[in-house]
C-alpha cells in the first residue's frame, strides 16, 4: 500500500518535474516544437499506467508526456526528442506530438483527434491473434469522443470482446470549446453498455483511486471479456498548447482553476504519503533523484547531435 | 508452364503467403462471403478459418486503423476494398499515420500492411463507384503503390507486398481478373519498382498502368500492320518508380504517349509527362501526351462513359496525331468491351 | 382512412409495379445501371412519405427505387434516368444509384454507405436556419449505423434539435452480412435517448402502422424539438444488387423470405382495402391507371434520346 | 489605397458578404472562440450572432456533409479548418459527394460551398499539421481550388468563392497572414481561373504557388543584381487554371522554374511541368523544372525542416544551374524566417 503510493508519486512528480523544466527553459527556443502539456492530469496517467503490466501497450495524443514518462521513466530520449536531436525517440522527427517508444510498450502517439483510437484496437486485436495476453490502453481526450471513428471502434472492439481499456481523459475542453457544446451525450454507463463496453468513472485528483479503478477495470477484462471505457476528469492547468496560463483570455475561469489547484495530485499525494508515515527525508531524496534525471536527460539532449541533413530523406521505407 | 487467371494468381499469392506465415491475415467487406472478392478470396475461409480471414462493420475510418496497430504489433494485416472509391473514407489513417509510421518513430519500425483496392469500369456504376486514384495515394510519402496488370505480376507482386515491411497499397483492374496468363505455380516475388516491357518498339512508347496496357497492345497491334512500332512500358510500380526503364524507352523512340487509369490532371500521367520532359530533354520529336479519365466525374450512361474512360482506339486516334499517320479505317475491328463478357445485373 | 389506406396503396402499387417491370425488361440491357432493387419495402417507404408534407424533404441511399417514386410519383425521369436518357432525372449520368428530384423534395441518393446522413443534416440545418418548417428524412440501411458519420450526425442534430427523421430501413443485412456480426448495440431506445433522440421501432408491412409512427415521430419533432430515428424491419426479396432471388447462394433461407412474403405489403393492404368495402373493379382501375403509367414512363424512357457525347463534359461546374 | 494585412483582407471579405448575404454563415472548429482562425474571423460572431458564426465537434466528416446540405438547400456555408490536414477525414464527402453533386443531378443545381484549409510552416509542427494538397483536390473534378498570395487576391478572390455556385477550396498559408498590400475598402470580385503576373521578367518563368511567390520575389531581387531577370506567375487560382498566362510566359522566357508548396510527385508542380513542357514545346532551351517539399513526411527538427521545405535560397540555386550563372556569395542574405517574427510557443 505504502509502497504503491510512493511509485504512484514518484511517476507523478516525474512528470511535474519534467514539465516544470520545460516551462522553465521553453522560452530559450531550444525546444522547437508545440507543446501540449500534461500539467494538472499527472495522476490519471500515473495511476492507469501503474496498474498495468510493463508488457502492457499504451497509446495517446499530442499531449503524451505525461505518458510517455510514465510508461518508459526514460528522459534523455524525451529531452532529446524535444530538442530535436538524434538521441531522441524518433531521432528528433517526431517532436512533442509524437512520442513514442515501442521497445517499452508506447506504440504511438498521434496529433490527429481520436486517430489513434481505431490504432489501438489494432493493436488489441493482434494481442488477441497471438493471445499473449497483453493488454492496450488508448488515452485520449474528451474530444475524441466527437469523431465518428471513435463509435466505429467501440462497436467493434465491444463485438470482438478486444482486450482493451478506452482511458478518457476529460477535461471539459476540447482546445476552448467546452464538452456540453460538442457532445449531446452523457450517460456513459447506459450508452457503452449498449456497446459491450463497461463503463467507469471518477473525479478526482488521487493516483490510488485512478489505480484501484483501473485494477477493476482491468479485472472486469480479464473474466467478462469485455473492454472497459474508464472516464477521468482532470482540470488542464495551461493553455491548450503551450506553456502559460490562459486565463485572461475568457474562455474560463481562473476561480476553477484554483479549486483544482486546491486538490493537485502532487501535493495531495505527497500529504498522504506524509501522513502514512513515509519521511520526508526519504521524499525529498526521491525528489532529488528524479530532478537529478531530469537535469540529466536535458544535459544528454543538449549534447546530442541535431540529426545530419540527409536523414531528411531517411525512414521514409524500412524497405527501400 | 501453367496458364491462370489474374484472379486465381492474387487468390494463389494470398493463400501461398498465409500458408507461410501465420502473422499474415485478410479482412474486409465482404470478404469472406459467397462472393469472393470476384472470386480472389475463394478457400481462404475454408483453410484459414474466421480468425484469419473475416468481415467487417462498415467502417473503413477505424477497420484501417485496425491494420496500422496489427502491423505494429506484428501482423502482416492485407485490408480488402471492393472498390478504391471506399478508400477515401480512411484517408485519415492512410495518410496522416501509416504514411508517417516509420518516418514518425525515427525508422525504428514499419508499418507492413497490404490494403487491396479494386478499380474498374462496371455496368454504368458512375461517379461514386469509378476512380481510380493510385496517383492520389502515390503523391503521399511512406505509402508503396502498385498497379499489377498480369496474373504472373498480380502473383510476384503481391507476395512482395505482404512481404515488405511497409504500407503497400495494390489497385487491382477488374477487368483483368479474368486475363489469362503463364504464372508459376511455387511462390515467387518480383520486386517493387521495377518496370516491365510488355512490347518492344522503336517509333513511341506508351507507358500505359494497369487495364490500360491491355488497351494499349491492343492498339500496337492495329498500329503495327500500318507501320507504326510501338513500345509499351508497364511501370508497375507507381511508388517507387523505375524511371529509368522509362527514360531509356523514350530515349529510343523519341515520342511518348502516357495512357493512364485515372485522371490526368495533377496525376500521375503529368508526373511521367514531366519526368520524361525532363529526362529526356531533346531526345524528344513531339510534346509527351496523355490519356486519361475525362477531367469530369464518371457519367453512368454508356455513351458518355465511353467518352470518359480511354481505350484502344483512343490510343491509336493520339498516336496518329503524334506520328502524322492518316486516319486509319477502324470500323472493321472489334475493341474491347465488357459488356461481351459480363452482361448486367452488376 | 379509408383514403390514406388507397393513397398508401397507390403508393405502394406504383413501387411494385414499377420494379416489377425494370425485371422484366432488365434482360434486355437497355438499363445499364446497377440494380438495387426495393422490393420488400414498400411499406415503409410509402408510410413513411405519406406521413410527409409535399415540402418535406428525403435523402436515400442506391436503394432509393421506392424512395423517388413515392416522393414525385414520377414515372418518366425515373425510367429515362434507367435508360441513361436525357429525360432522366439527371440526363442519364446518374444512373439507379443517384436519383434526385430537387424541385420535388428527393435532395440527394447517394451510393457510399451512411454519406447521404450528414448531408441530411445540413438540409435541416438550412431549413431551421431559414425557419420554414420543413422537415427532413433520411433513408438508409441497417449498415449505415456501422460508420462513424451516423454517430456524427446524430450527436449534432440531438444537441442543435436539427428537424430531420432518420429513417433506418433494416433488413438484417449489409451486402451479405448479418446485422449481429457488425454491430453490437441493440437497444435503439436507451441508445439514442443518450443523444437526445426519440427511437421509434416497428416491424411490420402494414404502411398504415409506419404512417402512423411516423406521424408520431413528427408530433414528437414538433412539440419537443427532438431529431427522431425510427428503425423499420423489412425482408430484402431480392439479391442486394440485381433482379434476382439469390437463395441458392447460402447465406440466408428462402423460409425467411416466404414468411415474409406471407405478409407481402401489397396483398395485405389491398385485402385490407377489400376488407374496408373498396371494390375490386375499383382497385383494379388504381392498379391499371398505375401500371399505364409505369408504361407510358417506359415508353417515354425509350422514346428519349442519349445524351449527346458532348454532354460528357457538362454540369461539372455551375459557373465555368 | 489602404494598407491591410492578408489577415484582415479576409476577414474584410468574411464580413462584407456576410452583410451582403444572409444565406452565408461560417462554422469550423474554434471560429467563434478567442483565437479568431488567426484573427480572420475576428468580429463575426459579435456582428452576426451565433446561428451564423459557430464552433463544432470534432467531427470533420459530418460537418462536411452539413455544409453540402445546407448548400443544397440554399445557403453559402463556408467551412473553417485550421490545418488542411483535418481535411483527409473529409475526404469522402468532399471527393464522392460534393465534387459531383452538380454532376450528379445533371447539372440542375450546384454546391456553392467554401473550404477554408490553412497550410504552411509553424513551429515544428510535423508531419501530421503541414501538409497543402492543392493538388490533391485539385485533381477531382468539381471542385475549385485557390491558393491567394496578396492580401488585395485574398479578399477579391474570397468574396468571388462565397459568391460561386460551385464548391471552392481556398487555401491560405498562414504566413501570409501578416503580410501586407493595398485592398480597396469596398467590396470587389476578381474572377477564378485568372492568373497574376508578380513581377516581369525576361530570363525564366518562375510558377509560384502561395508562400512560394513571396519566396521567388525574393529570389528574384537576388537574382536581378547578378544579371538574371525573372518574370514570376502566380496561378492564384489551380482549379480552374489559367494556362494561357504560363504559356505566353515561358514562350517569352523560355526556361520554367515552377515552385510550389506541395510535394511535387503526382503534385501540381508536375501538371505545369508537362502542360508547360507540351505547350511550349521546341520553345524551351532546358527542361523545366520543380521545387516543392522534399518527398518525405515533413521532420519535426527545424534543421531538416529546411531541408524539407523550399525557399529563396534553393530558388536561387536551382535558376543558377538553369541559366549556368556561377554561385551566388549568399553569405549576407537573411533569408526569410518566420521565426524573426514568430518565437514559440506554437
Ligand atoms: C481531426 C482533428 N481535428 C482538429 C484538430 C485540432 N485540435 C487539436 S487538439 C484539439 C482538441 C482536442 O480536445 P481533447 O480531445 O479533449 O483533448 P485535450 O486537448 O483537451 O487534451 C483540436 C480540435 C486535430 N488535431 N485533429
Ligand atoms: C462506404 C461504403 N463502404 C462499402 C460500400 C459497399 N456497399 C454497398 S451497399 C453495402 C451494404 C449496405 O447495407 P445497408 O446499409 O444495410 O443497406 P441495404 O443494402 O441493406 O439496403 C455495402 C457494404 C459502400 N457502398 N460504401
Ligand atoms: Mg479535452
Ligand atoms: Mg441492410
Amino acid at each position: 500500500m505504502k509502497h504503491l503510493s510512493i511509485e504512484l508519486y514518484k511517476k507523478m512528480f516525474l512528470i511535474r518535474s519534467a514539465e516544470l523544466q520545460i516551462q522553465e527553459i521553453y522560452a530559450q527556443d531550444e525546444m522547437k516544437t508545440p507543446m501540449h502539456m500534461s500539467m494538472g492530469e499527472e495522476a490519471i496517467v500515473a495511476g492507469v499506467v501503474g496498474a498495468l503490466n510493463a508488457e502492457d501497450q499504451v497509446l495517446g495524443t499530442y499531449r503524451s508526456h505525461a505518458l510517455y514518462l510514465a510508461k518508459t521513466g526514460d528522459t534523455e530520449r524525451f529531452y532529446a526528442e524535444m530538442f530535436g536531436k538524434v538521441g531522441g525517440c524518433a531521432r528528433g522527427k517526431a517532436g512533442s506530438m509524437h512520442l513514442s517508444a515501442l521497445g517499452q510498450g508506447l506504440l504511438c502517439c498521434s496529433a490527429i483527434v481520436a486517430s489513434g483510437i481505431p490504432v489501438a484496437m489494432g493493436a488489441a486485436f493482434a494481442n488477441k491473434y497471438k493471445n499473449n495476453g497483453k493488454r492496450v490502453a488508448v488515452f485520449f481526450g474528451d474530444g475524441a469522443m466527437d469523431e465518428g471513428v471513435f463509435w466505429e471502434t467501440i462497436n467493434f472492439c465491444g463485438l470482438h470482446k478486444l482486450p482493451i481499456l478506452f482511458i478518457c481523459e476529460d477535461n471539459g475542453f476540447a482546445v476552448h470549446t467546452r464538452r456540453e457544446k460538442r457532445q449531446r451525450f452523457s450517460s456513459d454507463h447506459q450508452l457503452f453498455e449498449n456497446f459491450g463496453i463497461k463503463a467507469f468513472e471518477e473525479n478526482t485528483t488521487d493516483p490510488e483511486i485512478i489505480y484501484n479503478t483501473t485494477r477493476n477495470a482491468l479485472n472486469h477484462l480479464q473474466t467478462t471479456g469485455q473492454p472497459c471505457f474508464l472516464r477521468f476528469h482532470y482540470y488542464r492547468y495551461l493553455e491548450h498548447v503551450g506553456i502559460n496560463e490562459d486565463f485572461d483570455a475568457g474562455y474560463r475561469d481562473r476561480e476553477e482553476f484554483l479549486a483544482w489547484r486546491e486538490k493537485d495530485p502532487l501535493r495531495m499525494q505527497r500529504q498522504k504519503l506524509l501522513g502514512q508515515g513515509v519521511s520526508l527525508a526519504l521524499i525529498e531524496a526521491l525528489e532529488h533523484e528524479i530532478n537529478a534525471k531530469v537535469e540529466a536527460g536535458i544535459r544528454f539532449a543538449r549534447q546530442s547531435s541535431f540529426p545530419a541533413e540527409c536523414e531528411t530523406y531517411q525512414g521514409v521505407f524500412q524497405c527501400a | 508452364m501453367r496458364m491462370i487467371t489474374y484472379c486465381d494468381a492474387i487468390n494463389e499469392a494470398l493463400i501461398q503467403e498465409m500458408e507461410r506465415d501465420p502473422s499474415v491475415f485478410i479482412y474486409g467487406i465482404g470478404v469472406p462471403d459467397h462472393k469472393k472478392i470476384f472470386g480472389t478470396t475463394k478457400g481462404i475461409l475454408e483453410k484459414f478459418g474466421p480468425a484469419r480471414c473475416f468481415d467487417t462493420p462498415i467502417a473503413e475510418d477505424s477497420m484501417t486503423g485496425l491494420a496500422l496497430g496489427a502491423a505494429i504489433n506484428g501482423l502482416r494485416p492485407i485490408h480488402v476494398h471492393i472498390r478504391v472509391d471506399f478508400l477515401l473514407l480512411a484517408m485519415n489513417q492512410i495518410a496522416n499515420l501509416i504514411s508517417s509510421f516509420s518516418y514518425g518513430c525515427g525508422g525504428a519500425a514499419g508499418a507492413p500492411l497490404v490494403i487491396r483496392a479494386i478499380v474498374g469500369r462496371g455496368w454504368g456504376q458512375g461517379f461514386q463507384h469509378s476512380k481510380s486514384m493510385h496517383g492520389t495515394f502515390a503523391k503521399i510519402p511512406g505509402l508503396k503503390v502498385i498497379c499489377p496488370t498480369t496474373p504472373e505480376d498480380a502473383k510476384g507482386l503481391m507476395i512482395t507486398a505482404i512481404r515488405d515491411n511497409d504500407p503497400v497499397l495494390v489497385f487491382e483492374h477488374r477487368w483483368l481478373y479474368w486475363q489469362t496468363g503463364e504464372v508459376a505455380k511455387d511462390s515467387f516475388t518480383i520486386p517493387l519498382g521495377r518496370g516491365r516491357v510488355v512490347k518492344e518498339g522503336k517509333d513511341l512508347t506508351i507507358v500505359a498502368t494497369s487495364w490500360m496496357n491491355v488497351e494499349a497492345l491492343h492498339a500496337a497491334r492495329i498500329l503495327e500492320r500500318h507501320g507504326v512500332d510501338v513500345e509499351i512500358i508497364d511501370p508497375r510500380s507507381i511508388v517507387p518508380l523505375d524511371e529509368e526503364i522509362i527514360v531509356n524507352s523514350v530515349n529510343k523512340t523519341g515520342r511518348c504517349l502516357v495512357a493512364d487509369n485515372d485522371w490526368t490532371y495533377c496525376g500521375f500521367s503529368a508526373e511521367v509527362a514531366a519526368l520524361v520532359s525532363s529526362r529526356c530533354f531533346g531526345r524528344l520529336h513531339a510534346p509527351v501526351e496523355r490519356l486519361g479519365f475525362a477531367q469530369t466525374p464518371c457519367p453512368t450512361v454508356r455513351r458518355l462513359e465511353n467518352v470518359f474512360y480511354p481505350n484502344a482506339e483512343k490510343i491509336v486516334r493520339r498516336v496518329e496525331k503524334m506520328t502524322g499517320l492518316a486516319p486509319i479505317d477502324l470500323s472493321g475491328e472489334v475493341f474491347y468491351s465488357h459488356e461481351n463478357r459480363f452482361k448486367g445485373p452488376f
